[in-house]
Order: structure tokens, then sequence, then C-alpha cells
């Protein structure tokens, strides 16, 4: 990364930061709004039947959306920390306890929506197989980064605490998922894929795609929106903030 | 030679100090002064290297104190407020123990006279937990006795101790300081010592 | 060699110390894993086969909570009575010092389960070979549940409702240990290799070694702050 | 156009309830999350020197 980029991020205060960041909140939640009625559209009109797992798979539209930006974001996040730890810049920490409780949001709902598809495919609510493990386990993670955050008052500190335990956890999270593969591998063999469903048709997969932008476009707003609240919340009794309160 | 220049202290929405700009030469000590919650011991915390200033920056012999944690704390003495000791240890282990993890081995018999120069004789191999609060720190002040380092930076020093233990500690701090050392101290009374820099927060 | 790895010596022999004056906080934690252990096959019933089939899992179960335990007081002491402060500003490496505290840890926390750990295999009717494999697995694997506490503990340093939290931090981190680790005695029960799960392990304590105490003296100096 | 009727597209051939489950529980978070936030702001607001929004 080029250092002027570094620069902005070190010397951009909270103060510039925050308008530029409500600029831009309108056109993400449009995007995602107009992706998503395209998506659903796709999704649940047009595309075709599948052959071998009826209308259930349509599950997968919003399941597999889901999975990428709960995995995504916790990525993000890790690249936040990243960048603050090692350039002490404000921002990124801000970032960083923005984009988490989305990330939360998503792995919980690709929880709930795998085990609404597993139950009719697979005949059960919850199977041991090591997507869903590791999902799970990615959502305890995001949990406890929520709430050792929240469990620190001073502010510096929650930014770098958080930081340091994202970053085990980047490092983790495939480590837990090759552990779970190989724990699942040994002990019931492969199981039905949700998202090898046989020569996806051309349609599911552009269904697939508009729905995974409109979550994209969807986190982006919310972090903008969160990061903005966080910035008020810290600086409440700064000058910039009181002067703009006053116009 | 410890230098500070343009130094903010920032806890939590509060600033504790701003644009603090001093320099301590060899053979000098200085007072750091305030009342409380002035941040005088964020001061020393931030001197010793355990925190981060918010801004500016602190030197030692010209160089950053981050360049070269190692040699810097080499040269540093810092006792803070809490003791650092352990009270199911005896005094004598205390200080052996202590001095060990820092790289420095006294010896057994060199602790112990240090601890009788405090008026401690007699106490060695009783467990921490009974000694009053004057004592515990004089445990701790023997430190300056069996650890050579050139700056001492030292939190309230001279609480809770008698009349003869503050003797025994200005002529300790006098004699470092005839020999080329340098202390940074707070206090909130006069000290017994010679006059130096002072600092008021 | 001696020189340079004194502070690690001098911090493991101080906390040695400290703990032979606290017996009972290591006879407690060490009856803690013991009565976990127990407990299992009266909640389960008294099921030969299906005991040897759990025994891995009870076992490692047992030492992850007992592990936990002792974790709570990994740092919390030193850092209420300044102790810590004086440890990062010792000349020697922090990271060395910290490093000492952990084997410490493990030596006090995690040594005397692998010891008890083939009696209670034979509590669950585990055959001798398993015992061996169980026992060995324990071996390898507490150090690595020390190390990863060790992260957790710092992390948690002086925060409100620490206890529980440092659970939900640590706790999914230590999947990975805990299915190597329980899966070799399985995988030997059904007659399978157990190379695998040992150069996993191993290569997991080995990550460890390198990088935890590490990332712990990052987050003690964040702590320290 | 796949459905013939509202009734077939709710049925969902038969996966009705795991469909509109997994549907509907992603639409109560997206919205609920938006909402929270939206008062968060509003609260902060509250704490302000006077209650006018800020850019």
């Amino acid at each position: 990364m080029s250092t002027s980029l570094i620069n902005w991020f070190k010397f951009a205060s909270p103060a510039s930061f925050y308008p530029m960041a409500g600029r831009l909140v309108p056109w993400f939640s449009a995007a995602a709004l107009l992706l998503a009625a395209a998506g659903l559209w796709v999704g649940l009109a047009i595309a075709p039947t599948d052959a071998q797992q009826g209308e259930g798979y349509r599950i997968i539209f919003v399941h597999v959306p889901a999975s990428w930006m709960s995995m995504f974001i916790y990525c993000v996040m890790a690249f936040w920390s990243a960048l603050g730890l090692s350039f002490n810049t404000r921002l990124s920490g801000m970032m960083t306890s923005a984009l988490a409780p989305t990330g939360a949001l998503f792995a919980f709902l690709s929880l709930w929506t795998g085990s609404l598809w597993g139950k009719p495919m697979w005949g059960a609510w919850w199977v041991w197989d090591a997507r869903l493990t590791s999902q799970l386990i990615l959502f305890f993670l995001y949990l406890g980064f929520i709430a050792l955050q929240a469990a620190i008052d001073d502010p510096r500190r929650a930014d770098k605490a958080g930081a340091i335990l994202a970053l085990v956890g980047v490092v983790n999270v495939p480590i837990i998922y090759f552990s779970v593969q190989w724990w699942n591998t040994l002990h019931q063999g492969a199981s039905v894929s949700m998202t090898k469903a046989p020569s996806m048709a051309h349609t599911m997969l552009a269904g697939m795609l508009l729905m995974a932008l409109a979550f994209w476009a969807y986190t982006i707003a919310m972090a903008l929106i969160r990061v903005r609240c966080i910035i008020l919340e810290r600086e409440l009794t700064s000058e910039w903030v009181k002067k703009n309160a006053m116009e | 030679m410890l230098s500070v220049s343009h130094l903010t202290c920032q806890r939590g929405e509060r600033v504790l100090f701003r644009d603090l700009s001093f320099a301590l030469p060899a053979s000098q000590w200085l007072q750091v002064a305030g009342s409380n919650g002035a941040g005088k011991t964020s001061l020393l915390r931030i001197l010793a290297g355990l925190s981060e200033p918010a801004e500016g920056q602190v030197t030692w012999k010209g160089r950053r104190l981050r360049e070269d944690r190692a040699a810097f704390h080499a040269d540093l003495l810092y006792l803070g407020h809490q003791g650092a000791l352990k009270e199911e240890l005896t005094p004598l282990e205390n200080l052996t123990l202590g001095l060990g993890m820092e790289g420095f081995s006294p010896g057994e018999e060199a602790a112990a006279e240090a601890l009788g120069r405090f008026g401690l004789q007699g106490r060695e191999q009783l467990p921490t937990r009974y000694l009053s609060a004057g004592q515990r720190r004089r445990v701790l002040l023997c430190r300056l006795m069996l650890r050579p380092a050139p700056l001492w930076i030292l939190d309230e020093p001279f609480t809770a101790l008698d009349v003869h233990a503050v003797g025994v500690l200005s002529r300790l701090i006098e004699r470092h300081l005839a020999s080329g050392g340098s202390a940074v101290l707070t206090s909130h009374q006069a000290m017994p010592l010679p006059p130096g820099l002072s600092v008021t927060l | 060699m001696n020189g340079a790895f004194a502070p690690f010596r001098q911090a493991v022999r101080r906390d040695l110390l400290l703990a032979a004056r606290h017996k009972t906080e290591v006879i407690t934690a060490l009856f803690f894993f013991v009565i976990v252990v127990n407990l299992l096959p009266l909640g389960i019933g008294p099921d030969q086969d299906l005991l040897r089939k759990i025994a891995p899992g009870a076992l490692w179960i047992g030492a992850l909570l007992a592990t936990l335990l002792g974790l709570q007081r990994l740092f919390a002491p030193d850092h209420q009575d300044g102790t810590l402060e004086q440890m990062a500003l010792s000349p020697q490496p922090f990271t060395l010092l910290i490093a000492g505290k952990i084997m410490a840890h493990w030596l006090v926390s995690g040594l005397p389960v692998v010891m008890v750990a083939p009696l209670l295999g034979v509590q669950f009717d585990l055959p001798g070979r398993s015992l061996a494999i169980l026992t060995l697995s324990l071996l390898l694997g507490t150090p690595i549940l020390s190390l990863i506490g060790a992260v957790g503990a710092a992390l948690t340093l002086g925060v409100r409702g620490s206890g529980v939290l440092l659970s939900l931090l640590i706790l999914p981190l230590y999947i990975p240990a805990l299915i190597f680790g329980a899966g070799a005695v399985e995988a030997d029960l059904a007659g399978l290799g157990i190379e695998g799960h040992f150069s996993l392990l191993g290569a997991l304590l080995l990550a460890c070694i390198v990088f935890a105490p590490w990332v712990t003296t990052v987050a003690l100096r964040v702590a320290l702050e | 156009m796949q459905w013939n009727s509202w009734s077939e597209f709710w049925a969902m051939g038969g996966y009705g309830l795991y469909v509109w489950g997994s549907f509907g529980a992603c639409l109560l978070g997206m919205t609920l999350e938006p909402w929270l936030l939206l008062r968060r702001r509003r609260a902060i607001q509250a704490r302000l020197p006077r209650k006018e929004s800020i850019r």
C-alpha cells in the first residue's frame, strides 16, 4: 500500500471522515435495495426448479451470500486491525468495531438458513457438517470480539485488544476449518453439499451473485452508519462536534 | 540525559497536560508536583515507556525510547505506586527473585545487608504479608542499593516512611546524584533533598 | 544458551516457588479435573462400550476446563501488585519472561492433568495402548492449551467479568487441539493410523510456542498502558 | 416466470416453511439492524448540545 494512503489514514481525522461517510451512505443503501430487488426477482421468479432439491434450493440465494459475507467481513476486520496495530491509525479501530455486529448477524443468518435447508435435505435441523460447524465457530469468534470490546472502557485499549483478537482469530479460522473437516471425514464421510448443486443454471448463478452484491452494499452502508455513530460517541466533547451541532 | 518535548497526555476524553517540555541533565533531579489527579503518575509511566503519549516524544541519551527499549530499561530503575511485592514470599526472596528477572543477581548477602540498612534485620525470612505498609515500602527501596541504574523514576518514594528511613533514602538519592545519576520524583510535600528542577502539572 | 534463557528460567523458578506456597490452588484444579471427568459416567450410564467411546473426549474436555480455571490467575495477581509492570520494564526480553510464566502455568496445571489421565482412563476401561496414546496426546496438547490461553488471559486482564469472557474467547480457539488430541485416541480405537493426528498436534504446538508468547506480550503491553 | 399462481408461489413446492423461514429471517435481521442503528444515532443526537443533526 502506498505511503500516502497510510498517511491519509493516519491523519484523516474522524472529523473529515465523518461527512464523507455520510455522503456515501445513501448511495450504498440505494444500491443494496436495487440489487436485492433484482436478485429476489431472479432468484424467486425466474430461476428454474432444481432437479434434485426441488424449490428448497432457493434458500441458497440468501444462505450463500450470508456465509460469504460473514467470512469476508472477518477478513476485512483483520485487515483493518493489522493496519491499526502497525500504523496506529485511529480510524481503523473504529472501522473494525463498526463491522463486527453486521458480520455476526450474517454468521447467524448463515447458520439459521443452513439449518432450515438441512431439515428437508438431510432430515435434521443440525448436522455436524464441516461447513456448518466452522460457521458456528466463526459466530462464536464474532461474539467474543464484540464481548471483549464491550467489556473494555478505554476506547484506545478496546481497539487494540480487539485488533489482536481479530488477528488471532483470522489465523485460526483456516486451522479450525481444516481440523473440523478432518474430524468430519473421520466420523461420517462426505455429505450432500449445498453449493455443489450439479450443473447450476446460469440464472441461478446470476441470482446468487446479485444477492451477494446486495449484501455487500448493505454491509458497507451499515458499517458507515455505525462508524459515524462511533465517531460521534467518542468525540462528543470535541470542538468540531460542538461547532457542527451549533450550526 | 532525559528530555521531553511537546508531551500531551490524554486519559479518555480528558487532557491531563499539554505541550510539556523539559530536559533533565546528569546529577540533577526533577520534582513532579501537582494536585491529585493532575497526571503525575501518568507522566511517570510515559517517561518509563509503559504508556504512549498522545503527542510528543521522550528521548534518553538522544534516542527515542521505542528505538532501543532494552538499552533504556537497563539504565532505568522505576518504582511505581504498587509494591510489586509478593505477600507469600519473604523480603529476601522478593528482592532476589525480582532483581533476577531483571538480569541482576546481587546475592543473598548483599540483599540482606540492604534490608539491614533500612532497619529490616531479623525480618528477612518472614513472609511479606506480616510486614507493615512502611516496612514493605522499605523492602522496595532496597532495590535502589542493589541495582545500578543512571536514571531513577520514583513515584512518591517518601510516603509511609519513618524519620530514619527518610534519612537513609535521601542520603541514597544524594549519593546517586553525586555519582552522575539523575532522578525523577513525585511528591506532595517538600523533600529533604538539595534543590533541584521542578515541573508542576 | 545458559545466558539467553536465564530470564526464562528465573520466571519459571519464581512462579513455581509461588505455586509451592499456594498448594491448595494447584490441588483444587487437579481435583476439578478428576471430578468433572468422573461425573460424565454418572450422567451417561455405566455402559462400558459407550464409556470407552467417550473417554478421549471426556478427558480432553476435562483438561480444557481445568486449564481455564488456572488461566484467570496467570497474570491477574502480578498485574494487581505491579510485578507485571516491573517485568515490562526489565532489560531482559519481556517475551522470554512471559514464556517462563506460561511454562510454569503448564507445569502447575497441565502436567498434573497428564499424570493422572491414565488413572482416569482406566476408569473408562480404555485398553493399555489407548491409555498410552491418550497420555501422549495430552502431553503434547496441554502446552497448547496454556499457550493459547495466555493470549486470552492477557487480552482480558483487568477487564469487567474477565473470567466468563476468557472462556468465550479461548474455547473456540481450543477446537483444533481438542479434535487432533481426542481424535488420535479415537482413531486408534477404530484401528486407524495415528501418525497424522500426532504430527498435526506437534505442528500446532510448535506454531503456538513460536507465536503465542509474542502475541501475549503485545496484548500485555496494551493492557498495561 | 416459474409460477402459475400466488398460492403455488407461497407453497414453494412443499418447501414453503423452509424457504420463507430463511428469507423471512434475513428480512427481519436486515431491517432490525438499520432500525437499531437509527435509534442509536437518535440517542447520540439527543446528547448533543443542540438537537440539530450534524452532517
